[in-house]
């Protein structure tokens, strides 16, 4: 039972503090504020899954919740993702009052969504798949409605529809899928899809063509991305980083249930699909990136771009694929979360969302413009920080199925997207600054996960045992049902 | 840590330093201390490197490389830190460090946030000396764009005119190139088949025509862009002209160096059969490069964006020689570029000086300068010959050696078309003579055209020795070119053994 | 016979549910909807199903909407009528997904799979019963679990976002 | 005579597509919700029928048909939710006019 | 052989102009100046010995001393050395002396120039690239040190350079010799290319392909005529030397550089830089006689520049220009006589290089003279001279010395040299060369007695009051005047003819009896019409002769309009037409593709922004979309 710890231990925290909540004890000087609580839950639960490490792989339920070196490494990455949204917290909720703006609710259902998220990486069935799926999406529609300003209901609701329409579209898929096995596993479909006779080839094409938008809706795919933009703008910042980073992750995990545990056989097949998908992707999120002029709106335009580029990964059925797209997404979120705390401290202090506000930060705030600068190279891939060494990674996945002229889009667009980096940075280094504006100021825990965050930017992409330890685990995994 | 760690990082722990340093007279002491010692390591390395046994390679197309350091990096995808260094590399390192001296003492004055300008000035260099000295094709072109990214900051913060403009401008096209270089990087990794970036490996791989002849020019172009290919050159008269003096001494003596170092020990070396199907239509282009920047000079009003042209010219000369394909055409293509590199770090550091003082690059609005500052006249006037080719002085040496080269042809081309194109560039010492001796003669002199420039100083003792230094290494070079020629010739046999294989 | 009556009657209600003009008539025409998909559930020998479908989607949802109607009062909750370009892009995008999805089913030969007479063994609601609750092979106690706080989490959150809040 | 399982997907089919019909021409949130109800369901019927008509033995289907039940529930009552701030904020439940959020 | 060792010629003047140039200018010009003599002096006596000792030893030439400078491959490698042969004996000599006679002459002349460091600096720095010049073994060398006369005639030209005339003179110069270089580097690259494919067939002490010793050696010249290439190849070299030594068509830059002090006009444009053409020829003279085709264009370019120079030195008014266009004629003259020489009749060559030696004398006491009468009366316009006999009396009659020297007038050098090269156009059969030749002559003696007599017979017409009236210069400058008339007078009896010939060493030194008349007949009849117009005041005949030749006159005296014409076609053809058009073009087709393409990028991504048009129905309708489009993708992958 011990691989369900992280889990559990996350359930464990969220109650703990609703049961404090309850007695309205947080009010009080003496106790902690809440998000203590809730870093020491992620701390011990990020302790105990990688205390898993040597005995994986470990199956529950009968198969249904089985814990891989692989999954380890997600569940690794959302909860890094989660503790670094919960050090944002403490800067936009301002701890007078903490029930009036439902603290420690907000923590709670953050708590849950992540549980929900580790559940989905272990999932190896379509139940829990869905269920958990469900999980981790639907508490988001209420947390990017939290801030309850003009606009955060209008992003909620459009991005409660559109994920309506996407799980409608997933229950639609799965039931032509149970339609080749009795069972409901992965390991069951993926065997049968195995070789489909000529009759049920278009069954096949139908599930395909049914599951694909509920992934695309997760992973902000091109024509499926619609939502992101206007739900980052409309959440709190550190829901928008949470948005761009865990939900993305959880994004991945999906595609590798999804396009390496049941369509494996199929994926020769998808990668014109793929291809397409992630090209328009990346295209479009980087040119419309260069036309944005509020931040918030921008990031989600940037992490659109990113995810065509996660998406190269999935283009071979070969260890160092998954392996490039884990090491990415692990740079993409310290990157990201360095690059969030900034900006939710600049939002936070000057009320302001427009790119032009930054004017001049290099000179009120040398720290944290010089932050936000390493963060956005490194989003735009520029050596020696991590970002490069993780897109490069990936562009030898498309170059080695010897897709060149992809990867030479895929590097004409991180040189359109270095344009639309370039342009903030311009903002804060070469703009000076409107004489009142005050230098940002960041409560401890914040400004520990930005320190934290940057040193991950930096040296990520440097040491190299990191990556050959997720090269070894995929590598297991592959040995493991490729045989 | 050997010595070539020491090389590539003295630099940046220089810029370390500098970020602690407070007030402005440590952080420029810091930073002539740190280029002085660095210019100090490359003279040792040169002594070493000149009577420490050679290790030789065995196969004559294999490269000889002098204390080379080699770790694995990410050995599951064949990524080492490689160094080491040979012929042509130490040239390079010369010249950088060279420049880099220089060209902290030539921005003696800059007041305005020098902590922030003089640590990205050597974050830069840093990136240079990686270059030179890597021989992984990952690491390279992880040095190779950190040398180019902290262009835009040096040039949009220090910079004068449409600095935001061209700053980004510059940027882009050199991403643009790198963005063309990784291509062919993943190119040659994956369609090698051996799994690594290790240059060395991949020079015994010969890989078949039909790659060879895509790669080829992806990577030739890649590294063209930087070296100021014909139609790719526009980023170089706008960035220099707004960059500020160190930066586009460093820019233009070294930077655009990358590209020529790049496409003779990568493009050329790698894929000889591309070479072969592509070297005599870049070789039409840079004739065109080397013509069409000196003509494009003499209409120039800005002295910036005089030199800037000037150096087109020239930059088009190093890759005509690497286009030659012929023994003598490399070893004239690296002499050029340390030629070149001093030439310009002269030029740009005496524009800066005379901006300093004239407030003006408008070559129509000075005169009669000679009389007031004799010492900047003089040292200008050495810097205009180097250009166009004096003997004794270093750029003679060079292009003679490039002529020759493309005169002699080679055994894949055919003689009289690379013949007419050598004569057509050769026509550039005539056409950049007219235009230096013109400007110059405008700014120098005549009788003095603005009263209060007679009240103007002559140089300082800082401007003395940066002008004193390069203009004796034109000299040397130009005077005692033995030292180079030994130096690169064992360098180069590999390359045309692999040519001739 | 008695299918393709129920098949008509869906048809007919949801075709009314979506284009009626006045949401409450499109309500009511949800409820019967819905109740004849649980009758069709009956057919499918899946009682329990159409047990739930009736108390919990007929009941509760539909319930829900009805309130959310009530609470909304907006006025155009009595005349939602679309203009006639998005009528016919909706009915465009739509027919095509039909006519797409019916040319692939209908090249598969599906037709032979016929009704399994009512004597084929159906899942009694005790296996459904242990299926919830087993550890072993095909229980799901585990995505019981997961829905339970599932639920708690909506429940926490759906509060916070809907409470009046104190001046 | 006895109905073959290609009428049943057909149908099914059909009442997602109404689903999507009524999704496009809906202004009111609410009647979102109807057509989001109605397509949810027809996803469950097809599991449904597909279960029956092959593998008739197998309980999997109805316990994922009643998860799918149980969700569509979570979600209508976050819509209402959400309805609900709109309201506070005195914006009418309109979708199409829910256009603040854009370019 | 000599004491000391060779390279010592070298090293002097090269010494001597960084210490000139570095240190000792900033504190005392004239111990600057003092420095610069003595060195050109202890040169002066080094040569002297060095040439003697040579012709003592009667080898054919010896390689004193060489070191590797440049390697292009292992078998093209240029040695930077010091060869000694009759030619270049005979040159060092020549350059030395004048070189010598001129620093002790600007001594006194640019007594009171406040640059006076400088300019002896630059004449050291010229005195050891011409020296380098003149002993180069291989043709690479010569072309470096070239080009190193070509810079230090540049600065001295521009020496006033806050004259804005002197300023574009120096230009001129420099960029119309470059270009001559141009053509003389291409001609070096495809010599090096035919003596690469040559088999070298191991020759003494030879390193490249460029040597002398490998280019004049006979059976390679035959492989090399053999290749068809090598014509062209001379030719190219030819441009060079006419560029250098200002023939026909690259002769604009020459009266211009007058504009440099005189001392200089002496030095460099009468007796050592411009006959770096004739030497350059003269040095390749077995290869230029393997190439018919390329001697007779030397031939013909040399008769033509003489004819053209000589007709308009007589109408020049400033006393420099007539001397400048005078030294043109000479030169023309030495260059036909080298083109007319072949290995039949060998006499061509020793001619030319006679002349050489005689004119050098000559011409540089007439540039001298010229400066101290300059210096005297403060103007060059021949009009405001006159009667300077009376104060003048040293310069005058040195003066006079020189004129009828170059005229060809008997006991004078020029006489003898002159005669050689007739005779030899009239053996070789060249009779248009002799008549045009003579007729030259003519020219030559009524321009010279023209300026003659307009400066130093008839009355004062300067006017500056009469009060002040000119006065002699001082014994400094008057001595190198005094000892070159004696050279220009005893170097004609130099039986040079055994010292430097060609093919065989024919000793006859009858002097052809008819040309030696018509010689002499033609300049008593050029010197007594001058007589006749220039020496009394009134002018009225020569003012009729001008009108009588009306248009005529205006475009000779115009230089037949060739300075316009150069000027037009570099400002608007190469400026205007070439150089701003391609600026512009940069400017606005390349660099505009350039932001053609950010713009263009930017509004595809303002198209795309209207993607998110905010209403939900359009993101569901994407979202089907979307559905749609990966089936059908997926459904042509598959089937």
């Amino acid at each position: 039972m011990s691989s369900l710890l992280p889990e559990f231990l996350l359930i464990l925290t969220a109650f703990f503090i609703l049961i404090i909540d309850l007695f309205d004890a947080f009010n009080s000087e003496s106790s902690l504020s809440p998000e203590f609580y809730a870093l020491s839950g992620i701390g011990f639960s990020i302790i105990s899954l990688f205390a898993l490490w040597g005995y994986a792989p470990t199956t529950y339920f009968g198969g249904q919740f089985v814990v891989e070196e692989i999954d380890i490494f997600f569940k690794g990455a959302i909860l890094v993702a989660g503790f670094f949204t919960v050090t944002l917290l403490p800067a936009i909720f301002n701890l007078k009052n903490l029930v009036k703006n439902h603290y420690p609710e907000f923590i709670v259902t953050l708590l849950f969504t992540l549980s929900g998220m580790l559940f989905l990486a272990s999932s190896r069935d379509l139940v829990t798949l869905y269920v958990s799926l469900e999980m981790a999406t639907l508490p988001l529609f209420a947390l990017t409605a939290w801030e309850k300003s003009k606009f955060s209901a209008e992003g909620a609701i459009k991005y409660l529809i559109l994920g309506a329409v996407g799980s409608s579209f997933l229950i639609f898929g799965f039931g032509i899928l149970y339609a080749f096995t009795g069972s409901l596993s992965f390991e069951s479909i993926r065997v049968a899809l195995a070789q489909p006779h000529q009759d049920t080839l278009n069954l096949v094409l139908l599930a395909v063509a049914f599951i694909i938008p509920g992934l695309g809706f997760k992973l902000t795919l091109f024509p499926f991305h619609t939502w992101a933009p206007d739900a980052y703008q409309a959440s709190p910042t550190p829901v928008t980083a949470f948005l761009s980073t865990a939900s993305k992750v959880t994004g991945l995990v999906l595609a590798t249930h999804l396009l390496l545990r049941i369509f494996s056989f199929q994926l020769k097949d998808l990668q014109p699909v793929m291809v397409v998908l992630s090209v328009a992707t990346m295209t479009l999120g980087n040119f419309v990136a260069m036309k944005q002029e509020n931040i918030k709106r921008f990031m989600a335009y940037s992490s659109i771009s990113q995810a065509g580029y996660l998406l190269l990964g999935f283009l071979t059925l070969s260890p160092e694929g998954i392996a490039s797209v884990l090491f990415y997404s692990y740079i993409y979120i310290f990157t990201n979360m360095a690059a969030f705390a900034v900006i939710t401290l600049h939002i936070e202090q000057t009320q302001k969302q427009n790119i032009l506000s930054l004017k001049g930060l290099s000179k009120t705030s040398p720290g944290y413009a010089a932050v936000l600068m390493l963060a956005l190279f490194s989003l735009a891939g520029i050596p020696p920080l991590s970002g490069f060494v993780g897109k490069f990674f990936l562009f030898s996945i498309a170059a080695k199925q010897g897709y060149h002229i992809v990867v030479a889009i895929a590097a004409i667009n991180s040189t359109v997207s270095l344009y639309y980096y370039l342009k903030i940075i311009k903002q804060m280094y070469i703009n000076s600054p409107d004489e009142d504006t005050p230098s940002l100021k960041a409560p401890l825990v914040t400004k520990a996960g930005l320190i934290l965050a940057t040193m991950g930017t930096v040296f990520i992409g440097l040491i190299a045992p990191f990556y050959d330890q997720i090269l070894w685990a995929s590598e297991q995994w592959f040995k493991l049902w490729i045989k | 840590m050997g010595i070539l760690s020491l090389i590539v990082f003295i630099p940046f722990l220089t810029a370390i330093f500098i970020l602690f340093a407070k007030s402005p007279k440590t952080i420029k002491s810091i930073a002539l201390a740190g280029t002085g010692l660095h210019l100090l390591a490359s003279f040792v390395l040169t002594y070493l490197f000149f009577n420490s046994p050679q290790n030789i390679n065995p196969d004559p197309t294999g490269l000889s490389l002098q204390f080379v350091e080699k770790w694995d990096w990410f050995s599951s995808f064949g990524v080492s830190y490689f160094l080491g260094v040979d012929g042509i590399s130490l040239a390079m390192i010369l010249l950088t460090s060279v420049i880099i001296f220089t060209g902290v003492l030539a921005s003696w004055n800059v007041e305005n946030r020098s902590k922030e300008f003089f640590a990205l000035l050597l974050l830069l260099v840093t990136g240079v000396f990686g270059v030179f000295v890597s021989f992984d094709l990952f690491l390279f072109f992880i040095f190779y764009e950190v040398a180019v990214l902290p262009m835009y900051l040096l040039i949009g913060i220090w910079g004068t005119g449409p600095k935001e403009y061209s700053a980004m401008k510059l940027t882009l096209m050199l991403m643009l190139g790198s963005a063309f270089l990784m291509v062919a990087f993943l190119g040659l990794f994956h369609l090698s088949g051996l799994n690594t970036f290790d240059m060395t490996k991949l020079a015994q791989v010969n890989f078949d025509l039909q790659t060879q002849r895509w790669i080829f020019p992806t990577l030739f172009v890649g590294f063209g862009i930087l070296g100021a290919l014909y139609p790719f050159h526009t980023w170089s008269p706008d960035g220099h002209a707004s960059a500020p003096t160190a930066v586009s001494m460093l820019h233009a003596g070294v930077l655009m160096k990358l590209g020529g170092y790049g496409a003779l020990r990568i493009a050329v070396y790698l894929l000889p059969e591309g070479a072969k199907e592509w070297a005599l239509f870049f070789m039409a282009l840079t004739t065109i490069n080397i013509l069409y920047g000196s003509l494009g000079a003499i209409k120039q009003k800005d002295l910036k964006y005089f030199t800037a042209y000037s150096s087109v010219s020239h930059c088009g000369m190093v890759l005509f020689g690497v286009a030659t394909l012929n023994f003598i055409g490399f070893k004239g293509a690296v002499l050029q570029m340390v030629s070149h590199g001093l030439m310009t770090g002269l030029f740009f550091s005496l524009i800066g000086m005379v901006y300093g003082r004239t407030h003006t690059r408008i070559i129509n609005e000075m005169g009669g300068l000679a009389k007031v500052m004799p010492w900047l006249a003089t040292s200008f006037y050495i810097a205009g010959f180097a250009s166009l080719g004096l003997p004794s002085l270093s750029g003679f040496v060079a292009e003679s050696q490039i002529f020759m080269g493309g005169f002699m042809g080679n055994p894949w081309h055919d003689l009289t078309w690379m013949r007419v194109l050598t004569v057509l560039s050769t026509m550039s010492i005539v056409v950049t003579a007219v235009y230096v001796l013109r400007g110059l003669a405008q700014v120098f002199m005549g009788p003095i055209t603005n009263l209060h420039f007679n009240e103007l100083t002559d140089a300082s003792l800082t401007e003395k020795v940066t002008t004193a230094l390069l203009i004796a290494s034109l000299f040397f070079v130009g005077l005692y070119p033995k030292f180079f020629v030994d130096m690169i010739e064992p360098a180069i046999n590999p390359i045309i053994n692999r040519l001739n294989m | 016979m008695i299918i393709y009556l129920l098949f008509f009657l869906v048809a007919f209600f949801s075709l009314l549910a979506v284009s009626s003009k006045s949401l409450y008539h499109s309500a009511i025409y949800l409820m019967g909807s819905l109740s004849v998909t649980a009758g069709l559930y009956l057919i499918l020998e899946a009682e329990f199903l159409a047990g739930i479908q009736v108390l919990v989607y007929v009941g509760g949802i539909l319930v829900l909407l009805v309130f959310a109607l009530m609470l909304t009062q907006s006025d155009i909750l009595v005349n939602d009528q679309p203009t006639f370009t998005k009528k016919i892009m909706a009915f465009g995008v739509s027919t095509s997904v039909f006519a797409l999805g019916v040319w692939l089913l209908s090249s598969l030969h599906l037709h032979s799979i016929i009704l399994p007479t009512a004597s084929s063994p159906a899942p009694s609601i005790k296996q459904l019963g242990h299926a919830f609750l087993s550890v072993q092979k095909n229980g799901y106690i585990l995505a019981f679990e997961i829905i339970s706080v599932l639920l708690l989490t909506v429940l926490i959150s759906a509060i916070v976002i809907a409470k009046k809040e104190k001046a | 005579m006895n109905s073959h399982l290609l009428e049943w997907l057909i149908m099914s089919l059909f009442i997602f597509c109404v689903g999507i019909y009524g999704l496009l021409t809906r202004k009111s949130g609410v009647g979102l919700l109807i057509s989001l109800e109605l397509m949810i369901n027809a996803g469950a019927l097809n599991f449904i029928s597909i279960h029956r008509f092959l593998y008739p033995a197998q309980v999997d289907a109805q316990v994922f048909v009643l998860f799918v039940i149980a969700i569509a529930a979570a979600e209508v009552l976050l819509a209402l939710a959400l309805f609900m701030l709109l309201i506070k904020k005195q914006q009418p439940v309109d979708i199409t006019q829910l256009n603040h959020l854009k370019h | 052989m000599v004491l000391l060792p060779t390279w010592m010629i070298l090293a002097i003047p090269l010494l001597s102009f960084i210490i000139n140039g570095l240190f000792v200018r900033r504190f005392s010009g004239h111990l600057a100046a003092k420095i610069g003599t003595i060195a050109i002096g202890f040169n002066f006596l080094f040569s002297l010995a060095l040439a003697y000792y040579f012709f003592q030893s009667g080898e054919l030439s010896t390689l004193e001393w060489h070191t590797e400078w440049l390697r292009f491959q292992s078998n093209l490698i240029i040695h930077i050395g010091v060869m000694i042969d009759p030619l270049s004996a005979m040159m060092l000599v020549v350059v030395n002396t004048i070189s010598f006679f001129v620093h002790i002459y600007s001594l006194g002349y640019m007594h009171d120039d406040e640059g006076v460091g400088r300019f002896f600096s630059y004449l050291s720095l010229f005195t050891f690239s011409m020296l380098g010049l003149v002993v180069a073994p291989n043709l690479f060398q010569m072309y470096v040190f070239w080009e190193l006369v070509g810079v230090s005639s540049f600065l001295l030209i521009g020496f006033y350079y806050t004259k804005p005339s002197a300023v574009s003179a120096a230009k001129k110069a420099f960029i119309v010799t470059r270009f001559a270089d141009l053509g003389f580097l291409i001609g070096i690259l495809l010599l090096g290319y035919l003596g690469l494919s040559v088999n070298q067939g191991q020759i003494s002490s030879v390193y490249s392909p460029l040597d002398f010793l490998f280019l004049n050696n006979p059976d390679v010249g035959l492989q090399l005529a053999s290749s068809g290439l090598l014509t062209t190849g001379l030719l190219l070299i030819f441009i060079g030397a006419a560029g250098k030594s200002a023939l026909f068509p690259l002769h604009i830059w020459l009266p211009d550089a007058m504009e440099g002090p005189t001392p200089v006009s002496a030095l460099i444009h009468a007796a050592t830089m411009v006959v770096a053409g004739v030497y350059l020829v003269a040095r390749l003279f077995p290869l230029f006689n393997l190439a018919p085709v390329a001697l007779e264009v030397v031939s013909w370019v040399g008769l033509f520049t003489s004819l053209f120079a000589a007709v308009i030195a007589c109408t020049q008014d400033d006393i420099k220009r007539v001397l400048a266009f005078s030294t043109l004629s000479q030169i023309g003259y030495m260059i036909f006589a080298l083109g007319v020489a072949s290995d039949l009749y060998p006499l061509g060559y020793t001619a030319s290089l006679f002349h050489l030696f005689t004119h050098a004398f000559f011409k540089a006491l007439l540039f001298l003279g010229a400066g101290s009468i300059i210096h005297a009366v403060h103007t060059n316009d021949v009009w405001q001279m006159g009667g300077l006999k009376k104060y003048m009396p040293i310069t005058h009659i040195t003066f006079l010395v020189a004129v009828l020297s170059i005229s060809g007038i008997f006991p004078f050098s020029g006489f003898f040299s002159k005669d050689e090269i007739l005779t030899a156009a009239l053996e070789s059969g060249h009779m248009t060369h002799y008549l045009v030749g003579l007729f030259v002559a003519l020219l030559t003696s009524f321009y010279m007695g023209r300026i003659y007599f307009l400066t130093f017979w008839g009355q004062s017409r300067s006017h500056e009051n009469a009060s002040h009236h000119p006065h002699e210069s001082t014994w400094v400058m008057t001595l190198p005047l005094v000892l070159l008339a004696i050279l220009a007078l005893s170097s004609g009896w130099l039986p040079f003819a055994n010292y430097l010939w060609f093919a065989h060493k024919h000793d006859h030194h009858s002097l052809n009896m008819t040309v030696a008349f018509s010689g002499t007949l033609a300049a008593i009849i050029g010197l007594s019409s001058a007589w006749f117009l220039y020496s009394k005041n009134n002018f009225s005949k020569v003012q009729k002769i001008q009108t009588g030749m009306g248009q005529a006159y205006q475009i000779i005296k115009a230089k037949f309009y060739f300075d316009e014409l150069y000027l037009f076609v570099t400002h608007k053809i190469v400026f205007n037409k070439i150089a701003g058009p391609i600026a512009w073009f940069d400017k606005k087709v390349v660099d505009g593709g350039v932001d053609l393409t950010g713009e263009m990028s930017q509004t595809f991504g303002q198209k795309l922004t209207l993607i998110q048009t905010g209403q939900v129905q359009n993101y569901i309708i994407w979202f089907i979309v979307g559905f749609i489009t990966v089936l059908t993708l997926y459904y042509n992958t598959v089937l």
